[in-house]
């Protein structure tokens, strides 16, 4: 099953281009309208880079699953003996393969734009990269929700952003006492744990949404 | 082999029973809306509530048990829009573990696998239901339910397709079959 | 979905009871916590009278979490039984829940001119209200965004469950975020945080919003249960 | 494998999960949280001048100095005294004698140019009357 789904999504690469431009350009236009005070910069560049990371994930996998949905792939799965869990789980490394580690590595390689240190543009690529499965899944799990719906990403934005919120203020406070020089390491623990709880709950949650998904 | 007791849903159909023998094809008909996809959903364990009311081989059935020995083919056709052939015949090798050299044969039955340098979205309606239809060969499994196959067939494809049912009927398979096209001989429910 | 019919009468009988008490005792509390609260509760050592609007804020936000909570049982039955009935007692409780959470925002921002100085302070209990509010809009907006309810139900009660899972997350993080930017500088040290003589008006007054919920929540329930009726009988549904 | 011992392997894969959530959580409330430095921590630390901080501690008494915007204040720990100067408002709870939190870098090794005073609100509700009572007492401590 994982590795179907690993090729599944090897063969949606030819969409997710758009998913790296637009985070691409949202960050470059970020940090040019931002000015060129440098403090303020660093100050406001990993909440900013979280934010976009997460929007970016929000409005480019509901395409994928609405695709996949109404040709019938929905079905297959369900009608596979292995539980609906394991699809989304392979779902999910699927999508962090294919666009969480793409967009982290980018942030990482833009971080320049933001004038931040190397620390912090460690911190920042690290907390980027346990927050990345939490994020993918509930952002499936979101799709799975809006599915039959024409809300779409925005919809999906909607209701999901309240619940990624552990996950932004455990990752920007491990970012913050690295600027301050205080101790990171109890949110980085937070964050760890959140993610890591938001990605089974949203897993689980995700095995009662799939069947609800395929009927229309 | 599979009976099934008094399944309902409401405002289509309620309290429904019938039971399927092996060798034995079933023709369910009715007008558009009657339900007929709904109820080959239910059967084929898609749609909860979960179907307590259906029995395989006299037992009760249990999903992931079950589904195993039945072939799906919907309106929906279970194709990926991206994938070229050689991609198709690897999915279903991943996912279903049936050797690709089987997949390769049915396709040839079906005379699909000449368009091998195509997306499946490229391809027209009737080459797509025989991709997806070439699963009747490859695909070995005892209960076939088949919602309206005959769909955007040519005359060739369709007689393929009648090859399959009557092979399959041979070696005891059982069919469910909804369509419009009434056949005088075989026995048939109406919605 | 087969409209069972017995659970909605046994509501209608009980609810043809309860309304008329809870009415008159919601109207009773009222008046004696508002007098309570106005006139006779001492003023705080440190605010003053402004701390008054702390008798409408908190027991505003404690019923918007009630009601939150209340919302999620509803769902639990809808997901997990697909009680058709629960889909009308879920959606007459999610909007009272949102006109609570928005009045405990209203008046936890005014408290906050006189003792902060500013209308909107991120304070830990005022963020994760504002949170909630954006819980219930994600509850409300995915129920309207299905073109049959019954699908939209399902796909939102889903939602408000995992909501309710997350909460004490949610409220973890936003504490943790508070101490970050606004560590405690004052200890409190064995004094309790709320003085008696206060808290009797306090009771008064939750007790009020509480039969001021259960009236609201039956005239929801029973126009809602009305226009399905309708719909049965013209054969939409 | 038999989906049974899927469905059960899943779930026990998800109660580790949940299990490895709640021991990192715990982690982090178990050693204590540093989110300020007192003015003894920094007499300790070697601190380059640039390095944004954050203060910590108890408004001297009677150190508070203000002409027009400028304000300067002492912050002490009972152990260090730290000389901090601050342009800006002083939010209407900072009183001499209550704790407070400044944000800033330090100028030179003794005094703090603050950007930020934080002074939070306590969640306390007690009448004048009661609370003045327990400062006699000495039951009510306003230190850090």
């Amino acid at each position: 099953m994982i590795s179907r789904e690993l090729y599944n999504a090897y063969l949606h690469k030819g969409n997710l281009s758009s998913t790296f431009t637009f985070f691409a350009l949202a960050l470059f236009c970020a940090s040019l309208t931002l000015g060129p005070n440098e403090i303020f910069l660093r100050q406001s560049a990993p909440g900013l880079i979280w934010i976009l990371a997460i929007l970016t994930i929000f409005f480019s996998t509901p395409l994928l699953l609405k695709r996949e949905a109404q040709c019938g792939l929905l079905d297959e799965i369900l009608l596979h003996p292995s539980l609906t869990s394991t699809y989304l789980l392979s779902k999910v490394m699927a999508e962090y393969l294919f666009i969480g580690l793409p967009l982290a590595v980018m942030s990482f390689l833009l971080s320049p734009l933001f004038a931040l240190s190397s620390g912090e543009t460690l911190s920042l690529l690290l907390t980027l990269l346990i927050g990345f499965p939490a994020l993918s899944a509930l952002g499936i799990l979101g799709s799975l929700l809006t599915l039959n719906t024409q809300g779409g990403g925005l919809l999906l934005s909607l209701i999901i952003l309240p619940l990624t919120l552990p996950l932004l203020i455990f990752g920007l406070s491990v970012m913050e006492m690295t600027q301050l020089g205080l101790d990171s390491f109890p949110s980085f623990c937070l964050l760890m744990g959140s993610s890591l709880f938001l990605l089974i709950l949203s897993v689980t949650a995700g095995s009662w949404a799939l069947p609800f998904a395929a009927e229309r | 082999m599979l009976d099934v007791r008094n399944i309902s849903f409401l405002p289509l159909f309620s309290n429904l029973s019938f039971s399927l023998a092996q060798r034995e094809i079933l023709l369910i008909h009715g007008t558009n809306g009657a339900g007929k996809s709904t109820l080959l959903r239910m059967i084929a364990g898609l749609i909860q509530p979960p179907p307590g009311t259906i029995f395989w081989k006299g037992k009760r059935i249990q999903l992931s048990t079950y589904q195993q020995n039945l072939l799906y083919s919907g309106h929906s056709l279970g194709l990926h829009p991206e994938a070229l052939l050689k991609d198709q015949v690897n999915l279903w090798h991943y996912h279903y573990r049936v050797e690709k050299k089987a997949i390769e044969e049915a396709l040839h039955i079906w005379g699909v696998a000449p368009l091998v340098n195509q997306k499946t979205q490229h391809l027209s309606q009737g080459q797509q239901k025989r991709l997806s239809l070439s699963r009747l060969h490859w695909l070995a499994r005892p209960l076939w339910i088949l919602d309206e196959p005959h769909t955007n067939l040519d005359s060739e494809g369709r007689k393929i397709f009648e090859d399959s049912l009557a092979h399959h009927i041979e070696n005891e398979g059982l069919i469910l079959l909804a369509s419009h096209e009434k056949r005088p001989e075989i026995r048939e429910i109406c919605l | 979905m087969k409209f069972t019919l017995a659970k909605p009468r046994y509501f209608l009988k009980v609810t043809n009871f309860l309304f008329p008490i809870a009415l008159v005792l919601g109207a009773l509390c009222f008046a004696a916590g508002l007098y309570s609260a106005l006139i006779t509760s001492p003023p705080d050592y440190q605010q003053g009278d402004a701390m008054r609007i702390m008798y409408i804020h908190v027991p505003a936000s404690w019923m918007a979490l009630f009601c939150y909570g209340i919302l999620a049982v509803f769902s639990l039955f809808v997901v997990v039984w697909r009680h058709p009935f629960a889909e009308i007692l879920a959606i007459s409780v999610a909007p009272i829940g949102a006109l609570f959470t928005v009045l405990s925002l209203v008046t936890g921002s005014l408290w906050g001119k006189p003792m902060w100085g500013t209308y909107w302070v991120w304070d830990a209990r005022l963020t994760s209200v504002l949170v909630l509010l954006f819980l219930y809009g994600g509850y409300w907006a995915l129920y309207k965004a299905y073109a049959h309810s019954a699908q939209g139900i399902r796909a939102a009660s889903l939602l408000a469950i995992i909501g309710v899972i997350n909460l004490p997350i949610i409220k973890g993080s936003v504490d943790w975020w508070n101490t970050l930017h606004q560590p405690a500088s004052l200890t409190k040290f064995g004094s309790p945080s709320i003085h008696p003589s206060m808290l009797l008006p306090l009771g008064l007054m939750t007790a009020a919003y509480g039969f001021y919920f259960l009236v609201l929540f039956i005239i929801r329930a029973r126009t809602e249960l009305n226009k399905r009726k309708l719909l049965v009988q013209e054969g939409l549904s | 494998m038999k989906p049974k011992q899927q469905r059960f392997l899943i779930i026990f894969m998800g109660l580790v999960g949940l299990g490895i959530a709640i021991f990192l959580v715990s982690i982090a409330f178990r050693d204590n949280l540093v989110f300020f430095y007192t003015p003894s921590d920094l007499s300790q630390k070697k601190i380059h001048p640039e390095q944004r901080l954050r203060v910590g501690g108890l408004v001297e008494k009677n150190s508070l100095r203000q002409h027009g915007q400028k304000v300067t204040f002492h912050i002490t720990d009972h152990a260090k005294v730290l000389k901090v100067n601050y342009t800006g408002l002083l939010p209407d709870l900072f009183r001499e004698g209550q704790g407070v939190v400044v944000e800033g870098h330090l100028s030179e090794p003794s005094t703090f140019q603050a950007e930020a005073v934080l002074a939070k609100h306590d969640e306390n509700y007690m009448p004048k009357e009661v609370a003045d009572r327990l400062k006699e007492k000495g039951l009510w401590r306003d230190d850090r």
